[in-house]
């Protein structure tokens, strides 16, 4: 299987999956993005699904399937859950959730032919996002003990912002990026569910 | 317990787990005429098992008194060394931290402990308190900040200092007293694989140890808890170094989390018998033979605590709302679990959401028929530590019974698994996004009989059975199929 | 097996489990070592393992020339004579039916066997072909008809007379054996609940025999099964009459469904030793212990066969779709199923949907177990033998082990507890209907403890956990009640 | 707690369960029918859900419930499963399933003030009902082994029609009344499905 590098890829090539920007695409190619925690996304990749003769998947039932490898054999054939399906925000893409071997992965998931329709029309408008405010929300449920800047404090990719404690635990949160602290949303000893505005980059 | 439910205060626990007042309040007003304490929360504090004991009310657990004596690490320590019991070489005496005259004093008992050691808490374990040591240099930092997070998380900031024992294994043994002053060991459990000092994974008995050696432990055990007049259920910690040495630890006096795989090692259930021996009977006859079998046991039992957390970024804690819940069940399997689908996991609490365990008659068997339940766990909606313990039932250190509390750190790379997960999801997803209902992809039929699945795997290859798959490949195969 | 699926025919048992030719090509094509025939379908055929055999695949169970021997009733019953093993006192040449001349002889072998007596198929089980005859005048027409129904079932209609033992127990011994000529018993189970000659429920050991009845019964099913050079696994049966004694009736060359039980009490994997017995290995040191202990059990293990059958008319078949499926897990719980929400039970095959065991140190405790396990099944969509084990759990008959096949007749009246069933269901019906969402009914709050459920029970009245439904009266109390 | 006698009830007095031809009804009373096989019910009953002191329900969740009813007492507390619920035909009823103590139930439940509006105009028209054909349905999928009578027969309630056999045992099926069998729609060996039409019944 030749493998070919993906476009903005944190993780290394991905063997099998196509450069998103090869062209012509194949028909019934799909573009997939790996939504992470902090609104990090990894990705995205442009699919062929026949195209990956050594992922061999065995679907069981509309819920699972078995993953047969050659490459990851040595942790045997891998469950997969198929779990929860739902629109993703602002885009046409599936938001799909797979767990494989017990990773929980989320993905969004569209065909690559509508994906670059919109893409043509966004480079119209003029793409803005990566220079916008980064909005950076809590990714556990839990209670702010600590906030380690101030607004108009300028941090560097990876800087410590705040600390949220959950199930007995600290989990510090650190800045996706380098930019300047906007608005600081939380305070000290403030619960916080999931997903709740913890604080504003630009 | 099941017929009652009493609100003893709101979610964080500190305003209702922990308030001896509350449950012992709601235990009067129910009428009970016995309190079990679990194994969390008040199970391990002296003056909760006072204050029952006070209402006139069966504590069903150690006397408060044994409790108070093993929770001070000092003391235990002190009991331990009187009592013939080698223990991890260290101090006996609290550290003097707010003495800057003392500093040269500590430095010098530091020096005949060597380094790298250990500040601990003398009020309590669990990691907390706790800092490692490299150098004199780095010694009154340590002891201040461990005394400092000591006095926030037990009210009393005593610290002590100990030698690091490394590469260990941490071996346990199981006791249990009656009041008539018999105490014996039920055999011990090996919990070396840990992260943040707490548990992931507990077997029985501890893989490789010569019988000469768990009499040797077993004995040792119950001499360190009978001085402290140890009565109900206790646990007794130990190191057992790279020589085959072992040095005492603690005792922990309350039910373990992972009692279980004792139980299905002895055939006892053990709460059972805590309120047996709290209703003043001796110990039983099954716990008597029991313990004279403890040194040759005939079954292996493993157990996985599967919790709601990251194991690709530090085992950090991961609630949520369980979407899919599915859990195997059949022979040698055991699931200790209060959850089901839909249910929400608070982030108020520790995130263990489910214990499985196995047995068998071997440890080579144990581990197969774990491998095979692990890949029969269906959970969604929330990240959980099956991915390690799918890692862990396949390292060969592991199977060679070759474990240490370094384990995690050296063998387990989360983040690169995670990668190789996400690559497969990819391809996975992209093939249900264009997957029509009812045409599954489906990998070439295998030995070209009409009907079939195929395998990828070679002919030849041992696969454990997976009922629950195997039964959706049936299904799929029969079902589909036009008749 | 779970790794490939290899479609046989379609889904009636005649064109597909029951062919012999088509499950060895599967075999065959599949590249199978072995097969193991499960404990349905063609287990207990010697033409099927033969037809194994002679393929070069190794087949685990007994030798074929055992089954055979042990399949044909009247040379087992003449073999355990010659072994000096009591049979069920009757004939042992099949009656001569079609011989309107030999009608004396039979009548005169019929009195001295005594009234009421069975007729029964030579060739097979399961109540085929058995007819129970008062009178004499009543034996021609039943043996004519037996003998019809014996042919259409089993291919051959011979029968003979036995005394019918009433009441009685079933009881029965689990045997394994090697091919070096060792065979052990692994102790007894009491199959006696029945309905159709079918087993609802079995335990082991048998209840209230003494360690003088238990060593003679297992040397007995030793006897009549080595007689007839029996190896790998089986069962032998015994009825266990009111005085005491017991009398041969046959032996089953094959695993039983039942057979957890005795795995849960010896701590044996049964499957696991039939492989290795196949493979060649003789009796495993674990089996030759647990042989050596069977006379002496330390557990006591108790299984409920839930089928999907109408306890209130005649358990009759009772095959759809299930809704809800929730099953009881938990220390001492055993859940042997391949079910799960959503599924379809087809009528096809054998209503039996899961087996559901437990063990404990005794029986009281196993039936505790049992009790509190059975009320955490939640099965919706079929109707479940459930009822009917709820209410055996509560028989003083069958606390107090006394048992018999009699038991459901005497016993079960299940369109009484229906019709208690039905209103109830009624008012719970109009209350579901009437109740908003968000304020279910509940009862009064027992002892006035704010945000406290209340039990209807008399305080005193000891009720055993119910885990499942602790949980939710928990979350109902902690959840709904305003912080 | 008053035992009041019930309608058509072929169980015995419900205890606690008014009679349907009491007037005035209570408020929130509820009409209650049990649906069993072959087409047969029990009831209807008009229950009042409040007048049950005896029958005390604690209900855990949405689809769980306890009895702990002093008159069961010998069979412990009682659990309960509610399950599916779907519209009943031919009435503005509601369908829903009820497993208590593991026994499957099914009942049509609609408000007793609804039921009776619909009485009245049924009334109005003449219910017939009970004179008209009565299609017999298999109630166990199955193989049909034996037909017992014969087109044009007269039968009594409770006489043999059918056999069908399934999961290895054989079901009789007996005529819910006196009639004469109009048409018969299955034959030997037939294979028949849940709730097919065997025969019909004038």
């Amino acid at each position: 299987m030749a493998e070919l590098t993906a476009g903005d890829d944190p993780i290394g090539p991905l063997p099998g999956v196509v450069d998103n920007t090869a062209d012509p695409i194949q028909a019934g190619s799909v573009r997939v993005r790996v939504r992470e925690s902090m609104g990090i996304d990894l990705g995205p990749w442009t699919v062929d699904p026949e195209g990956h003769p050594d992922v061999r998947v065995r679907q069981l039932d509309e819920a699972r399937a078995v993953i047969d490898a050659a490459w990851t054999t040595d942790l045997g054939a891998i469950p997969v859950v198929l779990g929860n399906v739902e629109p993703a925000s602002r885009s046409g893409a599936r938001r799909r959730e797979v767990v494989v071997g017990g990773w929980r992965i989320l993905l969004d998931v569209e065909p690559e032919a509508s994906a670059r329709l919109r893409d043509r029309a966004r480079r119209g408008r003029g793409d803005v996002a990566h220079t916008g405010p980064l909005e950076v929300r809590a990714i556990i449920p839990g209670r702010v003990v600590a906030v380690s800047v101030a607004e108009g404090d300028l941090v560097e990719a990876g800087q410590q912002l705040l600390v949220v404690e959950a199930m007995k635990m600290q989990n510090e949160l650190r800045s996706p990026r380098a930019g300047t602290v906007e608005r600081i949303a939380v305070g000290v000893g403030q619960t916080v569910d999931l997903a709740a505005l913890l604080l504003v980059l630009r | 317990a099941a017929d009652l439910a009493v609100r003893i205060g709101p979610a964080p626990a500190g305003e209702s787990y922990l308030r001896i007042d509350r449950v012992v309040d709601a235990a009067r007003t129910a009428g009970a005429d016995a309190v079990h304490p679990g194994y969390g929360f008040l199970a391990e504090r002296a003056d909760f098992a006072r204050a029952v004991e006070d209402a006139g009310i069966t504590f069903v657990g150690p006397r408060w008194q044994a409790i108070a004596a093993l929770g001070d690490k000092l003391a235990a320590r002190r009991g331990a060394v009187q009592a013939g019991v080698p223990v991890v070489p260290g101090t006996f005496e609290p550290a003097l931290v707010e003495r800057p005259d003392q500093v040269e004093a500590v430095l010098d008992a530091a020096r005949v402990i060597g380094f790298p050691l250990m500040v601990k808490a003398a009020a309590g374990g669990g990691g907390r308190g706790m800092r490692r040591v490299n150098t004199p240099e780095e010694l009154p930092a340590a002891l201040v900040a461990g005394s400092r997070e000591a006095a926030a998380t037990f009210g009393d900031g005593s610290v002590y200092l100990e030698r690091e024992v490394r590469p260990a294994r941490h071996v346990e043994v199981q006791l249990l007293g009656d009041n008539e002053g018999h105490l014996v060991a039920l055999g011990e459990r090996d919990c070396s694989i840990q992260r943040r000092h707490q548990k992931l994974v507990e077997e029985s008995p501890a893989p490789g140890l010569t019988r000469d050696q768990r009499v040797k432990l077993h004995e040792m055990a119950v001499r360190a808890a009978a001085a402290a007049g140890l009565t109900n259920a206790a646990t007794a910690e130990f190191l057992l170094d790279p020589a085959g040495s072992f040095w005492f630890l603690e005792v922990n006096a309350r039910l373990q989390v992972e009692h279980g795989v004792t139980e299905l090692v002895t055939g006892l259930d053990l709460v059972r018998e805590q309120f047996l021996i709290a209703a003043g009977a001796p110990l039983s006859e099954a716990v008597v033979a029991a313990a004279a079998l403890a040194a040759d046991p005939s079954r292996h039992a493993i157990e996985i605590r599967l919790s709601a957390e990251d194991p690709a970024n530090v085992f950090a804690p991961a609630p949520g709302r369980i979407g899919r819940w599915w859990m195997p069940a059949g022979p040698g399997i055991r699931v200790d679990t209060a959850l089901e689908a839909g249910e929400r996991i608070p982030p108020d609490y520790d995130p263990l959401i489910a214990k499985l365990m196995v047995d068998a008659a071997d440890r080579a068997t144990a581990i197969a028929r774990l491998r095979r339940a692990l890949d029969e766990v269906e959970i969604t909606g929330i990240q959980t530590t099956l991915p390690f313990d799918r890692a862990l039932v396949r390292n060969p250190r592991f199977l060679a019974g070759d474990v240490s509390t370094d384990w995690v750190a050296e063998e387990w790379d989360g983040q690169a698994e995670r990668a190789r997960a996400i690559e497969l999801a990819v391809v996975v997803a992209a093939m249900a996004a264009t997957a029509s209902p009812g045409a599954p992809n489906r990998a070439p039929v295998g030995p070209g009989v009409p009907g079939t699945t195929g395998s990828a795997e070679p002919a030849g290859t041992p696969k454990p059975a997976r009922t629950g798959w195997a039964r959706a490949a049936r299904q799929d195969a029969v079902d589909r199929w036009p008749s």
